[in-house]
């Protein structure tokens, strides 16, 4: 990273600008809010912020530190229930959710349960919580993760939240909404795409200062490469400002 | 035409017609007054290896008074729905109170980080996660045991490992031909719901988002509710569309201020994150957690008296001074966040 | 009929004692409504009323005219929903549910749909509202009904709402809730209950001046009659003034 | 596995991939303002031959400006949702828009007694009923259309004639091994809820009982919104728990006091029983219905020219005072009650 901005400030900008004006987001709290924010404030004034308790479009005080906090509520459309959030999400109204993990693999499939096996794990982790519904169900989602080579894995533990599945229509076919499912993944290296037949990750652009060699050797698994990869746009000054405003105690994005 | 059952147990279903004549023989139906205690709920509807489930949502309108009275009254082998269970559980683990969870999330804390105490518990095989799901799933159960119902249908969950170690089913939709999954439905043993304010009979109002809590109250066999402050059956009667949660639901009431310490009251208190972070800290070993229960658990007689130990009137204004946004929020994972 | 009493006021009365302290009567509009009122202020002040419309233990002011009026939420415990007065009902909180209809049959299956052929009818009737939920759902259901030998009818032209289906056990095997169904048939001229094995309608009680041959020979099909059937209370004058205190407009009750 | 299939037509289901792709392209998800004239919202969301369902119940709550609206544009073809439908529908068949309806409750007024015209249409086979269902069938239909499933189940029907000239399909439920009935998805094309307050953008507030309106704003394609009164967006956010329907949700708000006369709007203003007993009179015959028609239909030019017809405000006003209890009622069709 050069010294401008940290990767938490490169992931917020880069995944908020994924998102889009005149859309419905799900997100949580972290990063994800923070993307959220940030688009809402930058480019996507029109964008609508639904949490998964119930909070629907509030005008946030200060960035809430759970999913059913209070400021989730705050001024909003309406404060309501998970039955309708996730009801929302079923039934098509959500465009963008946001996902992240300890595993990912080729196919955007994701494992916050468990590693090691499951009846004796090594590690136990949080289990889906709403990230199963949020990938099963949103149009379009965007995975954020930390990219080294177990986390980036040839086999997941444990597939917590569904991706691509195995690839090709394997998705469709398990019963999972048409045309949803991982949209991209954005890690402190790149940013990822899928190949739309077999849904295999492929690398979309590179973030400013690393090599593809370095990403790719940053996986456990192959990552497509097409032809002239760009590079990721940097974060801007205005967006660096706003992030600043966004999370003045540093919950996410560090205090200058 | 069941194209895949999940392994994991099936955890709070009853037959429908088997819990038609449970709720006839047994839930209240006259609008008696249910005050009582933490104390003489715990004991009454509590029992040793029940299936219980926490309104609120991971440290939101949680009844932290009746979780810290299961531990004081040394509850054991309690089944756990861990619906984004969090600090309720991590405390009722640290009092090894309970044994089993079907895990939607739990074992960390939001933004908080993971819990060592859950964590440790589960991977030492003192906590058996007994079954997985989704936070909408764990919901959907709630909405099928309060309409009646032995399933509700869902697209979420299908191709997972989560429905492998789930008690779901997939069948073939006969609707669309798709398959799609079924989600038992679950009626806790108990349940505990934490509300702004209820009367004595136990109709009760909630402000802010309702999360699971009006399907669960209607899901569990027993529901005991603590309330921030008991109001009039008149104040109830003046706007009934405000009742969330109506009298014939409840079991028992406990009218208890600042019941839900150190997790946040919507609009009344913030978290106290100050003492949250205490407990993680502590609860990094056994130890500590002996130390953490004997101080605030077993060291105090009842809530009222905890409150006393965490700072009292004085720390609770501290509080809803934070939650009404006149002072800003401070908490020791702060420390630890923001930087790369 | 004598003239102490009309046939509406008979039928309030003698619905009202079917009714039970301590337990949830599910109302519609007219006698159900005055039946549900009466119980209260005589003998089952605990009784809670639920409407299908979403109104819960309202203290009415004055009769309601629609099972969704504002009156049935009048100082309530709670205006709620369709959704949860019938999962009330269908997860097993009500105990009692009235209905009527066109026709009745010897299982106490109701028609309230059509007479003559579906898809030509020769009197459209309003359908099954409520009254298949009611009759499927509450424990026990109360069927008041104008009785002749037409409406008592060997064989419905519709079964909108079950009773006992084709008796025996076949309304448990089609999937109904167990232990469910008619509880009490109540007409201008007797009170009925079911054989608990046949299901067949039984002979309960016969109203004051009713020969059993008269109850007998007003139905379409064969009525059990056990021996030494009782005759029905008629209605004391103190449930005739509270009657008149219930409806004072005359909506179901005639003004004295 | 399918034990049996109703004969009823599927009306307003769809695949619910399908109707995921619709609502993606098709809702509006940014706050824009949304006001329009009853005239222009039913040209523009109501076509000829749609399928509709209004809001409210019975008498109750109907947005009868809207009604009228599509009377005097001559809408055809209509398929309507017979949820407890009365006065709505019995204004739109007698003025020739309505020619197919599913029925859980219609042709009657409930304490009023049977509906002449709906009746009459009926048995002359002018208007075709091309499904049964109960009325809890239907909101759990729009139940299911709500959460995007193709179906959610239920234990009533079963057994009867009601299930059988449905469209509900009955199967072995896999968990108990008993018959379930499996109620398909409703999403009407339009839907027309009467409410008393919302802001410009469609947030909508509702007192009282909600019926089935939470669930049919959310199933319905398109939906307008009809208002005693617009109130601004702040009000909206100060009480966002208050919001039943959300403006995502919402394609067009007409702003019309007294909107739902001659029904009640609780709180508001009572039933006017002398303009329904006008209509249950001369709707016994054709020529009465299209007198009927002449004089408040196409005789006014709108609905504030309608409620200057029936009596302006003077009349409103008295309406108010039967609804709070400030005078007592009085209608036509008392005179044959009560006796026997």
């Amino acid at each position: 990273m050069t010294a401008d901005y940290t990767t938490n400030e490169l992931l917020a900008c880069t995944a908020s600008r994924v998102l889009e004006d005149r859309k419905v987001a799900f997100v949580g709290t972290g990063l994800p809010m923070i993307a959220g924010l940030l688009a809402q404030r930058i480019h996507a004034p029109n964008m609508l912020i639904v949490f998964e308790a119930g909070g629907i479009g509030p005008q946030v005080p200060v960035l809430p530190i759970s999913v059913g906090d209070s400021r989730t509520v705050y001024r909003a459309i309406a404060a309501s229930s998970m039955h309708e959030a996730m009801s929302m999400a079923q039934s098509g109204y959500i465009d963008f959710g946001f996902l992240g993990g300890a595993q990912i693999d080729m196919f955007g499939n994701l494992n916050t349960t468990v590693l090691g096996p499951h009846e004796n794990p090594k590690v136990r982790l949080p289990g889906s919580g709403g990230a199963n519904d949020v990938g099963s169900l949103c149009h379009r989602s965007i995975l954020i993760m930390r990219q080294d080579k177990r986390k980036f894995a040839g086999k997941l533990d444990f597939i917590t939240t569904p991706g691509y599945l195995r690839g090709g229509n394997s998705r469709y076919e398990a019963g999972l909404p048409a045309g949803s499912g991982p949209f991209r993944v954005i890690s402190q290296l790149a940013m990822f795409d899928f190949e739309p037949v077999s849904k295999r990750m492929r690398l979309y652009s590179v973030h400013p200062g690393v090599e593809v060699k370095t990403v790719l050797e940053s996986s456990g698994f192959d990552i497509l490469v097409p032809d002239g990869v760009p590079t990721t746009e940097p974060p801007t000054k205005k967006e660096l400002d706003m992030l600043q405003l966004i999370d003045p105690v540093g919950m996410v994005i560090a205090k200058r | 035409m069941i194209l895949q059952e999940g392994k994991g147990e099936l955890v709070g279903w009853h037959d429908p017609d088997e819990n038609r004549k449970w709720v006839e023989a047994n839930k209240p139906r006259d609008m008696t007054k249910k005050i009582t205690t933490a104390q003489e709920a715990v004991a009454k509807f509590v029992p040793d290896g029940c299936y219980l489930a926490m309104g609120g949502f991971g440290h939101v309108r949680v009844s932290m008074v009746m979780i810290y009275e299961m531990i004081r009254q040394r509850r054991k082998n309690i089944i756990m729905a861990g619906k984004t269970a969090v600090h309720d559980i991590d405390l009722l683990i640290g009092g090894s109170c309970v044994d089993r969870v079907e895990v939607a999330y739990a074992f960390a804390h939001e933004l908080r980080g993971l819990s060592p105490g859950g964590r440790r518990a589960v991977e030492e095989g003192r906590v058996k996660v007994v079954a997985e799901i989704s936070n909408a799933g764990y919901q959907w159960r709630f909405l099928a045991a309060q309409m009646g119902l032995p399933f509700i249908p869902t697209r979420a969950m299908l191709g997972t490992d989560t429905l492998e170690k789930s008690s779901a089913k997939v069948i073939k939709d006969p609707f669309s031909g798709k398959p799609i999954c079924l989600l038992p439905a679950a009626y806790p043993d108990v349940a505990v719901i934490h509300v702004p304010r209820c009367d004595e009979f136990g109709n009760c109002q909630i402000d802010g988002t309702l999360v699971e809590d009006f399907e669960l109250a209607r899901a569990a066999r027993r529901l005991i509710i603590s309330a921030e402050e008991i109001i009039s059956n008149d104040k109830i009667r003046e706007k009934p569309w405000l009742t969330k949660i109506p009298y014939f639901l409840v079991d028992a009431v406990v009218e208890q201020k600042y019941g839900s310490h150190p997790c946040q009251m919507p609009m009344e208190y913030f978290f106290d994150e100050e003492h949250i972070g205490e407990w993680l800290a502590l609860s990094k070993s056994d130890e500590g957690t002996r130390q953490y229960m004997d101080k605030y658990v077993f060291g105090t007689k009842d809530f009222d008296d905890y409150i006393r130990v965490i700072g009292g009137e004085a720390k609770m204004r501290e509080l809803a001074d934070v939650e009404h946004l006149r002072r800003p929020m401070t908490a020791p994972w702060l420390k630890n966040k923001g930087g790369e």
